[in-house]
């Protein structure tokens, strides 16, 4: 069973790297990519690998996904600005 | 939503197919080779409960074997965040990028970032014992302080000299700690306290201590580093 | 006493910066001059190999032998003179903060003897060359850092693949044991890892063709940072670059590849700075053309070219030091690094002091740069690599054109404007000087230790 | 059929490949795209791909994590490499130092000459 959730995780991977790097909606890039670092929690985890899950779900995951997020809402308020 | 027209050019053909092919000839390779059966990994297992008194392998990795890396990472993160900080150092007019009126939120963060806090502690003091440690602790507590931000807009403001005095205690310290180890027991980051039961909170000798420091500085720079995204405004 | 002080006060000193508050300069002069004092007195006790924590291959190593000794007395050499430079200006915490980064980063990189630890300090390295370029806070610092960051990300996705790849094979990353078993592994894996690290190293040690962005960051930094740049760090790389090769006794294949590839380099930057008109990048082009040289003279697997490239790091660090800081005090004049400044200033000092440096580089009598090419042609002669030692005499004559070109324009005729030096800069100017000419002249004591100092990184793995 | 789906070969055999993939998508991204924000995005998905990569190599099926608990009482070779995931756990917390730098790198960019296209950072260069 485990190496069927496995292949499809990979599978999902792929599917969001691909659209992360194709999409051209920035923001939705960001959510895409915290989507990417949650499905490689889930791999992490089932590596038997829990420190580096919890790793990467704080830092990975969440600091990452909250500066890249915070980069452009400051990128957006010069917009708006002009 | 894939604009193909527009995404593909001649330049990005070349750079795919070089690095596809450069792709197919690593997997090729790492499809077929023999792993070792015994690395250093082997050996700590074995040896881990005799000369650390740890219950998790890999915080006696992180902290004790390879212990120096973590030095190093440390330093990684404070000189990230300086530089981040030395970028700033010109805007004037810091405000709080989130203009956000939530009550709900506002009522909420009360009794939630006590909570947060209690359980990054937790994390922090029990790496030794459990997965966590003094990096996921310290993120989970610089957390709160994120919640915090976009709850409180600019009531909530952080005091920088004591979070410095924090950063600076607390980097010093780790590397103190290794001193010590070189006085004490003449070689750096070696244990100078008594290992413990295994399993029990009090037990791995310096460990963790390192790992509670580790976990202070982290919180510390990354809150820093929180507070530094969140309040850039714009050159007037 | 440990040799892990060059790393760890550094460090603790930087961490404690809040604390000093003023005193920055005058405890930066300390620290790094007590440290090359504490390195000097290592001399005759190497090689010392330290582990950390626990005493077995487990840990990390330290190891300290005579050329990695070398490196560490040259870095602090060049850092106390440095921190001299700036005594009397105002205490900076950033300057304070990322030169002791900067020390402490090197030193681990050159005593490191652990794959993963040397990433470690491979980080800390390129982070604080970022922060450094990024120092002048416009548009084109910026521009420049962003790139920097863009291709140092690749250097350690490379230099990852190849920690990963060791990993794997031999179950260890001590460098010790990786060089006693490199060749279990499979001819594939061993391509891949020496590419990968070759990619990952050759771009921080500015080799061509991985070498196309260091000119951009030259310019878009301030002189004295290009002198750290220039002086320090380039030389670490290739310190560690040589270094690991000749510990994992690569295949000569490769070496001569390296050896081809400096050749090209070498002509490349020469052929570029030819036709600029920016002083900064001229000389970071002329950097870039020493790595060649340096890469011709390392890759020959032979003592005494490689005791002619040691006499070169040491000779062109110093140079390249006193060049940039020369340049510094024109810049601050004339706001400005175009050629045409080079005509409008009237100060026999500095005039004297761009030659000797000019000469030097050019490797003619009597100074420093002439005995370390002889040397580097003399043994290059004895291999019978003629192809090499004509290549770089080629080169060196169109290196020479621009040289005479810029102290030709010294002379011209035109409007001048008087420069005023202080007189702690003027001494410490003369005093690289005069040790560039006093090694041209009595180069015997530092060609020793350059042998020794060859006969040390090439038994790499005699530890 | 189904059974050889759960043995450590096929698992790394997926595991290579897929993580392969993903290195390359991250590279060709890094490599191709022209705005600064998807250049760093490409690079984290890069490193991310190395991560996954190396802690799965170490991971057989039946290996439990290197931990000691209730229900597994002694350090035994029975646990995956903890070498690796410290090595991991250690380069996670660099790259997100270097990104969050980078990031702050292309604000103050951007504040100052508005523009997030690589193709067009023109400041340097010969005669500027």
């Amino acid at each position: 069973m485990i190496g069927l959730i496995i292949l499809s995780i990979f599978i999902t991977l792929i599917i969001l790297a691909v659209l992360i790097i194709t999409n051209e909606d920035l923001p939705h890039s960001v959510i895409l990519f915290m989507g990417f670092g949650l499905g490689s929690v889930i791999l992490f985890f089932l590596f038997s690998a829990p420190d580096v899950a919890l790793t990467e779900a704080v830092i990975g995951t969440g600091i990452s996904g909250v500066v890249f997020l915070v980069t452009l809402l400051q990128i957006r308020s010069k917009e708006v600005k002009k | 939503m894939i604009n193909i027209k527009k995404d593909i050019s001649i330049e990005t053909l070349v750079v795919s197919l070089l690095v596809s092919v450069m792709t197919i000839m690593l997997i090729s390779l790492f499809l077929n080779f023999n792993e070792v059966s015994s690395s250093i990994g082997t050996e700590i297992l074995l040896i881990n409960e005799a000369s650390t008194g740890t219950a998790n392998a890999v915080t006696s990795v992180v902290t004790y074997f390879r212990g120096f890396d973590t030095l190093g990472e440390v330093t990684i993160l404070f000189l990230s965040i300086f530089g981040i900080s030395l970028g700033l150092e010109g805007y004037k007019d810091k405000l709080n990028i989130f203009a956000y009126e939530n009550q709900l939120l506002k009522t909420a963060v009360d009794t939630l970032f006590p909570l947060i806090i209690l359980f990054g502690f937790y994390v922090i003091i029990h790496g030794h014992l459990s997965p966590g440690g003094g990096f996921q602790g310290g993120v989970i507590i610089a957390s709160a302080f994120l919640l915090m931000f976009l709850a409180k807009n600019d009531d909530f403001a952080l005091n920088h000299k004591i979070m410095g005095l924090i950063e600076a205690l607390s980097g010093a310290s780790f590397i103190l700690i290794g001193l010590l180890g070189l006085l004490i027991v003449n070689r750096f980051f070696d244990n100078f306290l008594p290992l413990g039961t295994l399993g029990n909170l009090f037990s791995g000798g310096v460990i963790p201590l390192i790992y509670i420091f580790v976990g202070l500085k982290v919180s510390a720079e990354i809150t820093a580093l929180v507070e530094y995204f969140v309040r850039i405004k714009d050159v007037e | 006493m440990s040799i892990l002080y060059f790393v760890t006060i550094p460090l603790l000193a930087s961490f404690l910066t809040p604390f000093f508050k003023d005193y920055l300069r005058y405890i930066s002069v300390a620290l790094n001059s007590l440290l090359l004092v504490f390195a000097l007195s290592f001399m005759g006790d190497t090689p010392i190999r330290e582990y950390i924590s626990f005493d077995s291959a487990l840990s990390i190593s330290f190891v300290l032998d005579s050329a990695s000794l070398f490196f560490v007395v040259l870095f602090f050499l060049i850092m106390t003179l440095f921190s001299l430079y700036h005594l009397k200006e105002e205490s900076r915490k950033d300057s304070f903060i990322l030169t002791n980064m900067l020390l402490a980063s090197v030193s681990g990189l050159v005593l490191s003897g652990d794959i993963f630890n040397i990433y470690i300090f491979f980080e800390i390295a390129s982070i604080t060359a970022y922060i450094l370029t990024s120092l002048g806070r416009d548009k084109k610092a910026y521009s420049g850092a962003i790139r920097y960051m863009i291709i140092g990300s690749f250097a350690s996705i490379f230099l990852l693949i190849a920690i990963v790849t060791i990993y794997l094979n031999l179950g260890t990353l001590n460098l010790l044991t990786i060089s006693e078993s490199f060749f279990t592994i499979s001819q594939n894996s061993q391509f891949l890892i020496i590419l990968s690290l070759f990619i990952g190293f050759g771009i921080k040690a500015e080799i061509f063709p991985l070498n196309f962005w260091v000119v951009d960051i030259y310019q878009a930094s301030s002189n004295r940072v290009n002198a750290l740049f220039s002086a320090i760090l380039s030389k670490a790389y290739i310190f560690l670059f040589f270094h690991i090769a000749y510990m994992l006794h690569v295949d000569t294949k490769y070496l001569s590849f390296l050896a081809v590839i400096g050749v090209i380099s070498f002509a490349v930057a020469e052929l570029s700075a030819l036709s600029s008109k920016d002083i900064k990048r001229i000389f970071a082009y002329s950097t870039l053309g020493q790595i060649g040289v340096l890469f011709i003279a390392l890759s020959s697997n032979s003592i005494d070219v490689i005791s002619g490239a040691i006499f070169l790091i040491a000779i062109h660090s110093i140079t390249k030091l006193m060049l940039f800081l020369s340049l510094d005090i024109l810049e601050q004049k004339f706001k400005s690094t175009t050629i045409e400044i080079f005509k409008n200033f009237n100060s026999l000092f500095l005039v004297v002091i761009f030659a000797i440096g000019f000469l030097s580089l050019l490797g003619l009598p009597p100074f420093g740069g002439f005995i370390a090419k002889l040397t580097i042609l003399n043994g290059l002669v004895g291999l019978r690599e003629y192809l090499f030692v004509g290549a770089i005499l080629v080169i060196s004559l169109i290196e020479a054109v621009y040289f005479f070109r810029l102290l030709g324009s010294t002379r011209v005729q035109e409007p001048k404007e008087d420069i005023e030096i202080e007189l702690l800069p003027k001494v410490l100017l003369s005093l690289m000087a005069i040790a560039i000419v006093y090694f041209g002249l009595f180069p015997d004591a530092l060609l020793d230790i350059s042998k020794d100092v060859a006969t040390t990184l090439i038994g790499g793995a005699d530890v | 059929m189904l059974s050889s789906f759960n043995q450590t070969p096929f698992l790394h055999d997926v595991i290579t490949v897929g993580s392969l993939i993903l290195l390359t998508i991250g590279l060709v991204g890094a490599l191709t795209k022209k705005n600064l924000f998807k250049i760093f995005l490409s690079l984290a998905i890069a490193e991310a791909s190395l991560f996954i990569y190396f802690i799965g190599m170490h991971f057989e099926v039946g290996k439990v994590a290197p931990i000691v608990t209730q229900e597994v009482e002694k350090f035994s070779l029975n646990m995956v490499d903890p070498v690796p995931q410290a090595m991991i756990l250690t380069t996670i917390v660099i790259a997100i130092a270097v990104l969050s730098l980078a990031l702050s790198f292309v604000i103050n960019y951007f504040k100052l000459t508005n523009n997030m296209r690589i193709n067009e950072m023109n400041e340097l260069g010969e005669g500027k």
